[in-house]
């Protein structure tokens, strides 16, 4: 069973959707047109540049409203959530207490030349975030927030040290793929250094999703909106799983 | 907020405005019109089309000899009742198949007749009570959001794509559900029977869409806790009949303007003048909301000049209304914010314009419009404009709040549109919620100063239409730039002179403010 | 010499666009996807999802940034205003009586069921629009403003009992192609009754351009912000033009 | 519009200031940095890299034995100036290529050091003054737009794009343009060399890039006929060269807060006060503003809890400020637009604390920053919240306006974003120029209770601070919740103590606000 989807304006499958940009020419009514072409060339029909118009020498802005005939299998789509479990602090520390038998081991940091901690502090500080308390506060966690501008040689060497189980990793900055890099090389590091198999680890910030994660070699991915006891929810049901299959650790 | 207005300029308006009104109900109150007679058939039941597709009522208007007409269709009617022992439903069917003539009873008494029809009557005054009760208990378990009501429009041409995003837009925080009319309805001289699915630029008023959206907000308001209501359009060449509509399907407002008709759609002004009576009659009694037109002076002329016009329009309306039998809190006077956005310090005579309305008439449910005319495909800077006027609308007071949406003036909103449309209002009307409440007005300043001028600007247009004749002022085009004739329009030849004898049982019954006893 | 552009985010042919859209799902992480694999099948690359979010149950909204590779030879397009000639009512008035030699007779309506009049008012009015008096100012033009709602029949009858030289059709409800379906059948209708040659036959509304008039066979077409004076420039030019060729007439 | 403040609070939270500043002063007036003496290179107008890309001023320190560095660095550069008779610029060259040591030079008497430098030091402030009277002729020649100054930021990573994206803002009325900077660049205890075009999330300050930028607008000031200001950020590990560059680049405001550094950017507070008083110095001479950066406690805090923190850090950098010279009307203290949109009532607390600081500081040249924690991916919710600021700011009369983006939470601006934004602020201001002279606040209400609370707290909190001294305040993590060590955080190594006879000849021409004599 296929659910085709399209976007939807007024009336199902009428495909509407409204696109905007800037094109590097002076404003006339031969811009509208290149504008209309573009979204045109684009895949779009029915285009109507419904704005257009100056915005500085050499520059034009649009908004478009157009006919996408592009549909996806909703139904066909996995994006299992990493954020799934729904647990309270509370359980999530008795099963920490029953399963692992021993408290967790969690080192987080903002990675590479990032300092937007909010985020990584958001899930680690006792605080919490939007009423839902930080790893701090769980009984079964021992935190370690190793704050901002980290780096990846640095967080893999406490890793190692402290016998981490948990990595938790975070990036806004994602200018040219500034975030990218450095998730990677945190994995790869991790990798050469044959401990990537000893921890649970997982990357977040506001533009990751659990999806990108796997692709990057992570076992989670966090994006916009996370709260901190669905990454405890997350560490605990993983490393629990690990331990009853007997999966090499620590 | 206080604009410290002189409340005896106001007091003269008011006694204008009814200078004004007195002469046209008097012309109101000698004639009747076809839309008016077909409300009479339908609120005894009437319903349903020939095989040609004629509307009941019209085909047996059309069959009362014209002679006849002028006393009115209810006795010719009840006459066939009175002889036929039919329901008023079958007896219609009858008529309008050709089998059944109402000449055939012309020697019928008067009293059978009358005897017949009364307990169609009642049963349509207690149908009606029975919406109005409803409505009342709804609002009693569901409560509604405080004001700014925010009233949002679905538009798509099919009922059914109408009943989806209506529910969707109430999910979304809109109290008030209006389903825009297809561009031409108001031209009709009948109303479209049955669920309609095509329609340009919005959706036919038909008394099974009103059924059909009036289930499924009543099934939403449930889900949500709180009564949504719906409302439509009595407009065009059947006001009357729309009423009807509106009253058996439990519609909470109906757009209803003394004048709108005559400016916009260059409907008759008679015609207009006679059907808005009886049609807000009926809204009084079912407990309707009405809400007047006077944003459409914005939308075509310039709107810090018409300001003035604004005002004394609402005067106007609010005695039409009050003659109806309307109550001051079911008369929704509209407004708009439809000044210059790039007019500097507009916002501040957006301001004096809304708030004079809120101190000339604090017992009215508002009806505050957004910016249209000003909207431009910069969806951009007109969410922007929109959120000026929701500002406006929070601090000022006003009741039933239109949201405005970015893509104005592009497309029929989508349903994203509307939902974007209303977080702007949300968000504008929680983060100053009680901004209006913490400030004072500068004495002398632009917004005082702006607002006694167009008190006084109104008072002096009214003196000058009281003068006139409020039929010889709209042919001089004192209204929103205007000019239509006494004569001129559609619809005139549905407006007809009654006879010494006209008989209407539903305004013999005085359908008035108070519920039904 | 052709100068391919494309959008320009904040570098020049980086791509950037931003779309948004509705689509009928309820909103999940995988409902982000959906919207992310369909902005992919678009055809844009480097899709973010920044915003996905329920709007309705069963609906949900998304704002997404992307890349595109498109890009148009701005220098190839060809858009002629209609409103290219920049002349005063004076200048008008003059060619006119020079090259004309008696009064244009224009008449203007908005056709069909469409009862917006604001726009062609503001063309045909005196006022005008915008500081531009209207063609009802004008010396050498005699303007009827048969004004809303007017069936096509009835302005082809007035057009051939006035011997109309202008004909300006106006429509601002566009919903289900309604504007295209009235302006076709004037035209056919003028076509079908042979006066088609003799007038300068004009649309216009916010929706329309001059492309797309010449796709429905009329001489010019004219969008929004369309000042009265360039109208006027438009049927003088022309209709002096037409004489000068001795093209038929009335 | 007045709040009706306590004045003689504001009196006592001055005092208080002065009492927590006055033993910080202590502490500066005996200690110098790395980055100060860098500093008195740059100005005697040493520049350039070795062919290893160390900076000539960083290669210069370096090579500054230890134990002379305490006397300060330009003692031996000037000795080695009377020795070689080179130009300062040559004689940085021929240091750091190895070609000429310092210690050579140690015999030279001080009085013919002396000599040699003075007529450098006087090429430097002439330098200086001649971009301050620069200034003053565009200000004269082409008057900038009424406040509050659009500002808008640049953040490509490239300097050339950086450069067409503020002319193009520049056109679409921003009156000054910040370049934002590379991610890490504060944290680096150098500068940069010439123009580049490689950055994250800004583009590195440099000397040359300033130079670029300024031509850029210049001669975009002239096409616009209004003067276009320029500024960047004088914080970091090297807050005292980027004034230097500032100064002879003409740059127009820079950042400059004596507490940011530490408490965002973890950089050491010792560090950071004694740094942040020689470019203030320098700053005042140069006529530059300084923008201070409260803004940043609400970023990571919550909003309406840090409100007294943030005054309470206004008064400590106007204390500090004042102290370097700067008069009051070069102090741009910060605030911000950050409380949550959802929380009913937000706007009027806005409206509190940007009214409360136009009170208290009435010449401060205030900066207000935009909505930027509570922005999400919604675009069309984050351009309201925007509005809403917009409306703040020019009912509040702030003086310098960053403007947000609608793209706040996703991307350093596009050129479009840029435009809507600057659109988004005309039309506020515009459409609610006077709003504010219009309106006054209720006694006792909303708006005046929370203005005089935070005023309070703000009294409460400098009490505490005073009471255990500044440094001890910041460990006690009374400032945006986050704690700092006096001696932990980066860059601590590169502050050292003044020998009794530390030299520094910029210091002793005692550069302060007037203009040169
Ligand atoms: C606050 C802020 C700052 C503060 C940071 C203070 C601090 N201590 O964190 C200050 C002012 C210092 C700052 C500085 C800069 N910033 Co900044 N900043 C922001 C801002 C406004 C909010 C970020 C935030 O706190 N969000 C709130 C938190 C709670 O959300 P979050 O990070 O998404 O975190 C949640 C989830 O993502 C998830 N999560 C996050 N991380 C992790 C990790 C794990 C393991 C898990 C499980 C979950 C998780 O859980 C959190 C809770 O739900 C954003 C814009 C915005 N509105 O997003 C810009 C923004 C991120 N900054 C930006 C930039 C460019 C900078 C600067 C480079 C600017 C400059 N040149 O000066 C500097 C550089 C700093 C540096 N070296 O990194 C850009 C990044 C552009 C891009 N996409 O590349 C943004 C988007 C603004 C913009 N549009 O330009 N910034
Ligand atoms: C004012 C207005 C009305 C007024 C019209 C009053 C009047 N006498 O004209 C009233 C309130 C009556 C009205 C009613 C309706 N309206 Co209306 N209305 C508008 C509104 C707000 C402004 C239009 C306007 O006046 N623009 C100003 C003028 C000057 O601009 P313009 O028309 O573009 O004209 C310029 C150029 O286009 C050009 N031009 C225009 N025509 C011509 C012709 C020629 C020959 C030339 C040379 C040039 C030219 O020159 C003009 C000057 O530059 C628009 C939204 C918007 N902001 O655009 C909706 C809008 C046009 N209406 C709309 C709708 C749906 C309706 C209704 C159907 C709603 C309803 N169901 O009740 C009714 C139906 C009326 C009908 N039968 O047509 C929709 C149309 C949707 C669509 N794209 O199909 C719009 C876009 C609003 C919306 N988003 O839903 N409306
Ligand atoms: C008072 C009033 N009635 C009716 C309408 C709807 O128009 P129509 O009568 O054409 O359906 C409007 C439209 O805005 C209106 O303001
Ligand atoms: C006062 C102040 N200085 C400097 C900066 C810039 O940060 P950095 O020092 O990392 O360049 C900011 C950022 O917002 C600031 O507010």
């Amino acid at each position: 069973m296929t659910k085709l989807v399209g976007p939807f304006g007024d009336t199902r499958d009428d495909g509407k959707v409204q696109l905007s940009f800037t094109l590097p020419v002076d404003w006339s009514e031969a811009a509208d047109e290149a504008a209309r072409q573009l979204a045109g060339k684009m895949g779009f029909r029915d285009v109507q540049v419904v704005e257009g118009r100056p915005i500085a020498s050499g520059f034009s802005f649009f908004v478009i409203y157009a006919t996408s005939a592009q549909a996806v299998d909703v139904d066909g789509i996995v994006a299992p959530s990493a954020g799934a479990h729904a647990m309270s602090m509370e359980q999530i520390d008795a099963l920490v207490h029953e399963r692992v038998g021993r408290k967790i081991r969690v080192a987080g940091a903002c990675i590479g030349t990032d300092a937007h901690t909010v985020g990584i502090d958001a899930i680690l500080n006792m605080k919490g975030y939007k009423g839902d308390y930080g790893l701090e506060r769980y009984h079964e966690f021992e935190t370690h927030n190793l704050g901002s501008q980290v780096a990846v040689e640095e967080l893999v060497r406490f890793t190692k040290e402290r016998r981490i189980d948990a990595l938790l990793a975070s990036q806004a900055v994602t200018q040219k793929g500034s975030d990218i890099r450095n998730f990677t090389a945190l994995s790869e590091l991790l990798e050469a250094e044959n401990v990537r198999d000893n921890v649970v680890l997982i990357c977040g910030g506001p533009r990751v999703t659990n999806l990108l994660a796997g692709e990057l070699g992570y076992d989670a991915g966090f994006g916009r909106g996370t709260l901190p006891s669905q990454v405890a929810a997350f560490i605990a049901v993983t490393l629990a799983e690990r331990l009853r299959q007997g999966r090499p650790h620590w | 907020m206080d604009l410290r207005i002189d409340r005896r300029s106001v007091e003269r308006c008011r006694d204008l405005a009814g200078a004004i009104v007195a002469p046209v109900e008097a012309f109101i109150a000698a004639h009747s019109t076809v839309s008016v007679e077909r409300a009479v058939l339908r609120l005894l039941g009437v319903d349903g089309i020939t095989p040609q597709e004629v509307p009941l009522p019209n085909a047996i208007l059309d069959a009362v000899p014209p002679h006849e007409r002028a006393r009115g269709v209810a006795l010719p009617f009840a006459k066939a009742l009175a002889e036929t022992g039919l329901e008023p439903a079958a007896l219609g069917t009858e008529i309008a198949l050709g089998r059944c003539a109402l000449e055939e009873y012309a020697s019928t008494p008067e009293a059978a007749a009358r005897g017949a029809l009364a307990r169609f009557v009642d049963r349509a005054l207690g149908r009606i009570a029975a919406r109005r009760d409803e409505r009342a208990a709804w609002l009693a378990d569901f409560p509604q959001l405080p004001p700014p009501l925010l009233y949002v429009i679905v538009a798509s041409g099919n009922i059914y794509e109408d009943r989806v995003a209506a529910v969707a837009a109430a999910q979304a925080g809109a109290q008030v559900i209006a389903v825009i009319r297809s561009t031409g309805q108001s031209l009709l001289d009948f109303v479209p029977f049955g669920p309609t699915t095509e329609g340009f630029g919005g959706t036919y008023a038909t008394q099974a869409n009103f059924a059909i959206m009036r289930a499924a907000l009543d099934e939403a308001s449930e889900k949500l806790g709180r009564y949504v209501m719906l409302t439509n359009y009595a407009s065009g060449l059947c006001m009357p009949e729309i009423a009807v509509m509106a009253a058996f399907e439990r519609l909470d407002m109906l757009l209803n303007d003394s004048m709108y008709g005559i400016l916009f759609r260059d409907i008759n002004m008679k015609r207009t003048f006679v059907d808005q009576h009886f049609s807000r009659m009926l809204n009084a009694y079912a407990g309707i909301i009405i809400n007047t037109g006077e944003d459409n002076y914005l939308t075509t002329a310039d709107a810090v000049e018409q300001a003035p016009a604004v005002l004394a329009s609402q005067f106007i309306n609010e005695e039409f209304a009050h003659r109806a039998g309307l109550p001051d809190d079911q008369i929704g006077l509209g407004d708009a914010y439809e000044i210059d956005p790039d007019r500097e310090d507009g916002f501040l005579y957006q301001v004096a314009q809304a708030q004079l309305a809120r101190e000339i008439f604090p017992d009215a449910p508002l009806k505050y419009m957004p910016p249209t005319k000003h909207m431009t495909g910069d969806i951009f800077k007109g969410h922007l404009i929109d959120a000026m006027f929701n500002l406006t609308s929070v601090m000022t007071g006003q009741n039933i709040h239109l949201c405005g949406m970015p893509t104005e003036a592009i497309h029929t909103p989508f349903l994203g549109d509307r939902a974007l449309s209303l977080e702007n209002a949300r968000y504008i009307m929680s983060t100053a919620r009680h901004f209006g409440d913490e400030i004072a007005l500068r004495p002398g300043g632009i917004i005082e100063r702006r607002a006694h001028d167009v008190l006084a600007s109104c008072e002096a247009l009214l003196e000058r239409v009281a003068a006139m004749g409020l039929m010889a002022a709209i042919e001089a085009a004192l209204f929103a730039d205007v000019s239509r004739a006494p004569e001129g329009g559609r619809g005139f030849d549905g407006v007809f002179e009654r006879a010494a004898n006209y008989w209407n049982p539903f305004e013999e019954r005085r359908l008035g403010p108070g519920r039904p006893g």
